[in-house]
């Protein structure tokens, strides 16, 4: 799994997706930063947490303008697998490569905690290495992470069953309590309706080591290489270029 | 060209919740102005901008805020222009 | 150009248009004494300049010049064969082993913080990140050490939720981990707040930088955020009490772009690592003026620098306004001759400004010019190193003397109107005591996927990549006690950060320390600040942890006096193996709870003298240096072979709080149930809310319970094992449900909801500060 | 008692630096608004109060930025009083 990772200025979670790949995913992770203008050959692209251009104005307005998109948004065109992490998840919604929008969270503060969150759907590219209904413990961190939508996108979301997360109580259930930001209907990630794009407010790259106390994050990585191992037979046999090992 | 002075307002949609608003409409509350309602917490952007007339300020205020400075899921602006000196 | 205009007149500098007159007045209002003015008459062999004297007065204010304090500090250990780097750079550096080295250092922003909150402590982190980077090493974490007036009061609740947001989002943004750190409140701290921020970086030992400005003719350049007129004056602001006109300087608040600093920090670092500058520092306290004089009195040089080089962010300012701008997110550089396009290049990609402003040179003059007219010419090495030092009148207020001579009566002893199990949840409630999820939670103590314990704990942990190493952090100091007693308030700061370390399996290794105090003119605080050094000095070489960085901070004084003595300690440890590493919650049903350590009937200046009589009184607890020091080495022993489950030490509300604590779940998720006997002989109150030191409670299984015992008995430490975990659930039960918290001794027995116990320390901080939003 | 709409306006304070504002300025710039300067981004508050008269209104909301609307160190406020049905 060849995994370009995007650096925005501002990006802080872009090293721990590298290592997350390249160190435990048995990927290899390479960065691009956001004046380029080509991906280079690569699987997936991540596009990392942080705070790209300091969060100013909304989270993920200004950065979704980089020359770097451009290219992100032709190869999502293509049906390449594109991550959203945090400050990823709004530059996709900013740009609109998913629905909906990402705006300060309920408690009006910046959250840095452990949260339960369930897969809704482990039928997708990204969560196929998990059991439906799983409850998985991962970290947030972020001041403007409660997704809203119109009522017309909830209910295709639904329907199409995009809702890929959801924020959990410790029942399991999607309740008000087991709400972490206000987020509508309690989404912490959805699926564009192609699947191959999905944005997510946790960090499931600080849950693959259970030295830091959990490796609930783990099967998303492994689901991505599944899903990348399949297409990539499919597209090598196609004849694109080699991949450069570990530039 | 004229130098403008615009200023943006970008407010939450109506209908859209603004905990913000209602947290300062409860410590409005505490703090004895019992008498205030509906507060909504919005943005306000001023600048500067040369332009060949007000209404040319106003078409690229518009466009700015299409483009960046408003998100249409779940934001509503207005612009007001002054000056052209 | 540098060269042209470095040869336009060396004559001595006169005034400059507009410049104001030098008066008594106007040299009192720079805070410097008609002395100090004197010996600058002497060193510049004529009157100063109108720049010169903003120059003087900011490098010999407190908080650059370090008058006061020192002589003090010159008493204190900063050796050991792990220091790479001691006292006198951006921040002090040791050796961890594997070819690795830890930066770190604290800084206060009390007087910003008490004017602005937000910007105040926001700022304050992003000094501190600077002087850490700025040495060759990436920042892996932040702490923060906070002290408030009473929480009843809106203002302090507008300043404690502002400073807390100001922390969390720079050090969020720039992408820095929060591990810990301490509140305290206090009515001392009204109206002055202490805001403390530390930060740790790590380095390849080969990466270590100084900052100073060496070999003539290498360019200087400006780098970062433009400069305008904010924060003019900081540092001599810093160094004043704050009154009704601290509040009318307001303009001088400066606004922190923490956007920029992770720019900076990306930028600097990779300066630093392409071989292409010699030196970098920050330009923060006093800003261009003391970073440039600075770096090059380290290197013995001197510089020559034109201010209308300076890139600014208003039109007009004076050569006085940009030399003592502290305008944020700016750094100073010293590049290599020849290859200023190669550090441009570098800077360029991360999209951040750089101008060459001038050039080191070899006469050890601190040159300014104003397009290429001298504006400030002053011997660069009396400018850096010259400011008198005072050694001032100590006593010790006799209300104190009095107050450390209480002694408690019967009804301190054994309260009996009140339950002891009311007692303690009203000390888990009590603000000090509280849980403070509600600070951390606003703060990112995961990024960068190294945090193996973050806040909450007994001190932080990071391991480190590339290596089974782990680095602990810890900030404290019990200011209470320092009031009651500096020297052995200090000591005891010293050993309870240590102590923690050892509680996570961290063996201690040097310090850095905040030195927080009121006016040291007045003769009752520079007693307590001498003292408190000694104490410090003291206890660091008892337990060879040596004092590699430290920042002063005086004059902490609002209307009603002094603030209490607050001498934070920050101190850095590391864990051989961090996978050993030991939480402080109970998490196995069937573990022993052992209490190494004795019991006394000590209660002076406890936490519940002061909760449930009022008062603040009596001596703190005594502390025997090398019983600690050997507790510390023999729990790190337990920890190193695996023998622990969980260890918390006792301090504030003693030894019952310490047991509650241990059986609140990690990450705030589930409880313990727990039956303990105590069989000492002592009244109920010292033994259940004392705070005696040296005291460590550990949790472990049955099955390495001889082994415990026999590393304590090898070391003659007082081991008790005084109960077990009865059971444990991964949830947090409802009310009076779940498993329970058993205590029982001569004469009381407590038994509730572990549960309930949880609630009111987790709930206590967001009952007041979820009220609402607050006045200013 | 009469129903008012108002609206204030909080922006920093001329002089401090406003790191958001540049932020915005560089990216309308990047994206060809190249004519834009000065931009300054505040907030913008809408409430309703019931009062007895526009003065008394908008000194009660003056009230209001002084106590908890406006940072008074590094922002200024002005307050637009509409209606009075
Ligand atoms: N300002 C803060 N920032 C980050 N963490 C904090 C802060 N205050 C307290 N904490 C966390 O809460 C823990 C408990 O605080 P405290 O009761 O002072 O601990 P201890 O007595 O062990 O020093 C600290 O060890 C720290 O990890
Ligand atoms: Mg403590």
């Amino acid at each position: 799994m060849r995994v370009a990772i995007v650096t925005f200025p501002g990006s802080n979670c872009d090293y721990d997706c590298y290592k997350a790949i390249n160190d435990v995913a048995g990927g290899i992770a390479r960065f691009v930063w956001h004046r380029d203008t080509e991906l280079g050959t690569c699987d997936a692209v991540i596009l990392p947490g942080g705070f790209s251009y300091g969060d100013y104005l909304r989270a993920g307005a200004i950065a979704r303008f980089s020359p770097i998109m451009d290219a992100v948004q032709r190869f999502a065109a293509d049906g390449g697998f594109v991550l959203g992490i945090c400050n990823g998840f709004q530059v996709l919604c900013e740009s609109g490569m998913l629905p909906g929008a990402l705006v300060r969270n309920r408690s009006l503060h910046f959250q840095g905690e452990r949260v339960r969150v369930r897969v809704d759907n482990a039928d997708t590219a990204f969560t196929r290495a998990y059991s439906p209904g799983a409850v998985l413990h991962l970290h947030i961190a972020h001041g403007q992470g409660a997704y809203v939508a119109d009522d017309a996108t909830l209910a295709k979301l639904e329907a199409e069953q995009r809702v890929v997360f959801r924020y959990v109580d410790e029942a399991g259930e999607p309740s008000d309590a087991g709400n972490a930001n206000g987020s509508m209907r309690n989404i912490a990630g959805v699926i564009n309706a192609e699947g191959n794009v999905l944005g997510l407010m946790p960090h499931p790259e600080r849950s693959v080591e259970a030295l830091l106390g959990s490796t609930d994050g783990l099967a998303l990585f492994e689901s991505l290489r599944r899903s990348v191992d399949e297409a990539v037979a499919v597209t090598d046999a196609a004849g694109r270029p080699d991949w450069e090992a570990g530039v | 060209m004229n130098d403008y002075r615009l200023e943006v307002r970008i407010t939450p949609r109506t209908g859209l919740l603004d905990p913000q608003g209602k947290a300062i409409e409860n410590a409005l509350h505490s703090l004895d102005f019992g008498d205030v309602e509906d507060v909504r917490v919005g943005r306000l952007i001023r600048l500067r901008l040369a332009a060949d007339s007000a209404d040319a300020a106003r078409s690229a205020a518009e466009d700015m805020c299409r483009r960046l400075l408003a998100n249409p899921v779940t934001e509503d602006f207005d612009i007001r222009v002054d000056g052209g000196t | 150009m540098m060269e042209q205009t470095g040869t336009v007149g060396t004559a001595s500098p006169t005034p400059r248009p507009g410049d104001p007159e030098i008066t008594a007045e106007l040299v009192a209002d720079h805070g410097l004494s008609p002395d100090e003015y004197e010996r600058i008459v002497g060193i510049m062999g004529r009157t100063p300049t109108y720049t010169e004297l903003g120059v003087f007065s900011a490098l010999w204010s407190e908080h650059c010049g370090y008058k006061n304090s020192r002589p003090l500090l010159r008493t204190l250990p900063t050796e050991a064969p792990w220091v790479l780097q001691g006292p006198g750079e951006n921040a002090g550096v040791i050796d961890i082993g594997d070819g690795f080295a830890v930066a770190f250092k604290i800084e206060s922003h009390n007087h910003p913080s008490a004017v602005e909150p937000y910007q105040g402590a926001a700022t304050g982190v992003g000094g501190i990140l600077r002087d850490v980077f700025t040495m060759g090493a990436r920042p892996i974490a932040v702490l923060d050490s906070l002290r408030f007036g009473s929480l009843a009061r809106p203002r302090v609740r507008y300043l404690f939720a502002g400073v807390v947001k100001g922390i969390g989002d720079y050090g969020n943004c720039v992408g820095i981990p929060n591990i810990g750190g301490e509140v305290w409140f206090d009515d001392a701290y009204e109206g002055n707040p202490i805001v403390n921020a530390m930060a740790i970086g790590l380095m390849r030992t080969d990466e270590l930088i100084r900052a100073v400005a060496a070999g003539p003719g290498n360019p200087i350049l400006a780098v970062g955020a433009r400069t305008g007129r904010d924060g003019i004056h900081g540092a001599t602001f810093a160094s004043e009490e704050l009154s009704a006109e601290s509040e009318a300087k307001r303009p001088q608040v400066q606004v922190g772009d923490p956007f920029t600093e992770k720019l900076l920090l990306e930028a600097s670092l990779e300066l630093i690592r392409s071989g292409h500058i010699v030196g970098i520092q920050d330009m923060g306290a006093a800003g261009l003026a003391s970073s440039s004089s600075e770096m090059a009195a380290r290197a013995g040089t001197g510089v020559d620098i034109d201010v209308a080089l300076v890139p600014t962010r208003e039109r007009g300012m004076t050569p006085y306004e940009i030399l003592l701008s502290e305008s944020q997110e700016r750094m100073l550089v010293v590049a290599k001759a020849g290859h200023v396009e190669e550090v441009k290049r570098i800077l360029q990609k991360w999209e951040l400004e750089a101008a060459v402003i001038g050039q080191v040179t070899e006469d050890g003059l601190y040159r300014v010019r104003e397009n290429g007219v001298p504006v400030c010419e002053i011997p660069g090495e009396e400018l850096v190193q010259g400011c008198p030092t005072y050694e001032r009148e100590a006593r010790e207020a006799a209300e104190v003397r009095r107050l450390r001579e209480w002694s408690p009566a019967e009804e301190h002893l054994a309260p009996a109107r009140e339950h002891p199990l009311r007692v303690l949840l009203r000390l888990l409630g009590s603000p000090n005591i509280a849980s403070k999820r509600w600070v951390y939670n606003q703060y990112d103590s995961t990024v960068r996927t190294n945090t193996v314990l973050g806040p909450g704990g007994d001190a932080g942990v990071l391991r480190v990549r590339g290596s089974t190493k782990g680095i602990a952090a810890t900030t404290d100091c019990n200011p209470r006690y320092v009031y009651l007693d500096p020297h052995r308030g200090a000591q005891i700061a010293v050993a309870e950060a240590a102590r923690n370390l050892a509680c996570v399996g961290a063996r201690p290794r040097a310090i850095t320390n905040n030195l927080n105090f009121g006016n040291p003119l007045k003769p009752e605080v520079y007693h307590q600040l001498r003292e408190a050094v000694r104490g410090m000095g003291e206890a660091c070489r008892a337990f060879d942890t040596p004092v590699v960085s430290g920042n002063v901070s005086l004059y902490n004084e609002n209307p009603a006096g002094a603030i209490y003595p607050t001498p934070v300690i920050g101190m850095v440890g590391v864990l051989e193996d961090v996978a050993r590493r030991v939480g402080n919650s109970l998490h196995r049903v069937g573990d022993r709870i052992v209490l190494l350590g004795r019991n006394t009937d000590e209660l002076g200046a406890s936490e519940y003298l002061k909760v449930v009589h009022g008062l603040v009184a009596g001596a703190p607890p005594a502390l025997d240096l090398a019983a600690e020091r050997t507790l510390h080495d023999a729990v790190v022993d337990m920890a190193e072979s695996g023998l622990l489950s969980a260890a918390h030490d006792c301090s504030e509300g003693g030894l019952a709080v310490a047991l509650a604590e241990l059986c609140f779940g990690a990450d705030g998720d589930g409880v313990a149930g727990i039956d303990v006997a105590l069989d000492d002989d002592l009244e109920v109150a010292p033994l259940l809310f004392g705070e005696a030191q040296g005291r460590v409670v550990l949790g472990c299984e049955e099955a390495h319970l001889e082994a415990v015992l026999s590393v304590a008995a090898y070391r003659a430490i007082p081991a008790a094992v005084i109960g077990r975990v009865t059971d444990l659930v991964p949830l947090t039960p409802g009310r009076g449900e779940g498993p329970r918290f058993r205590l029982g001794g001569r004469g009381f027995s407590i038994d509730v909801a572990t549960a309930d116990l949880a609630e009111v320390h987790r709930t206590a901080l967001p009952r007041f500060m979820d009220r609402a939003l607050t006045e200013h």
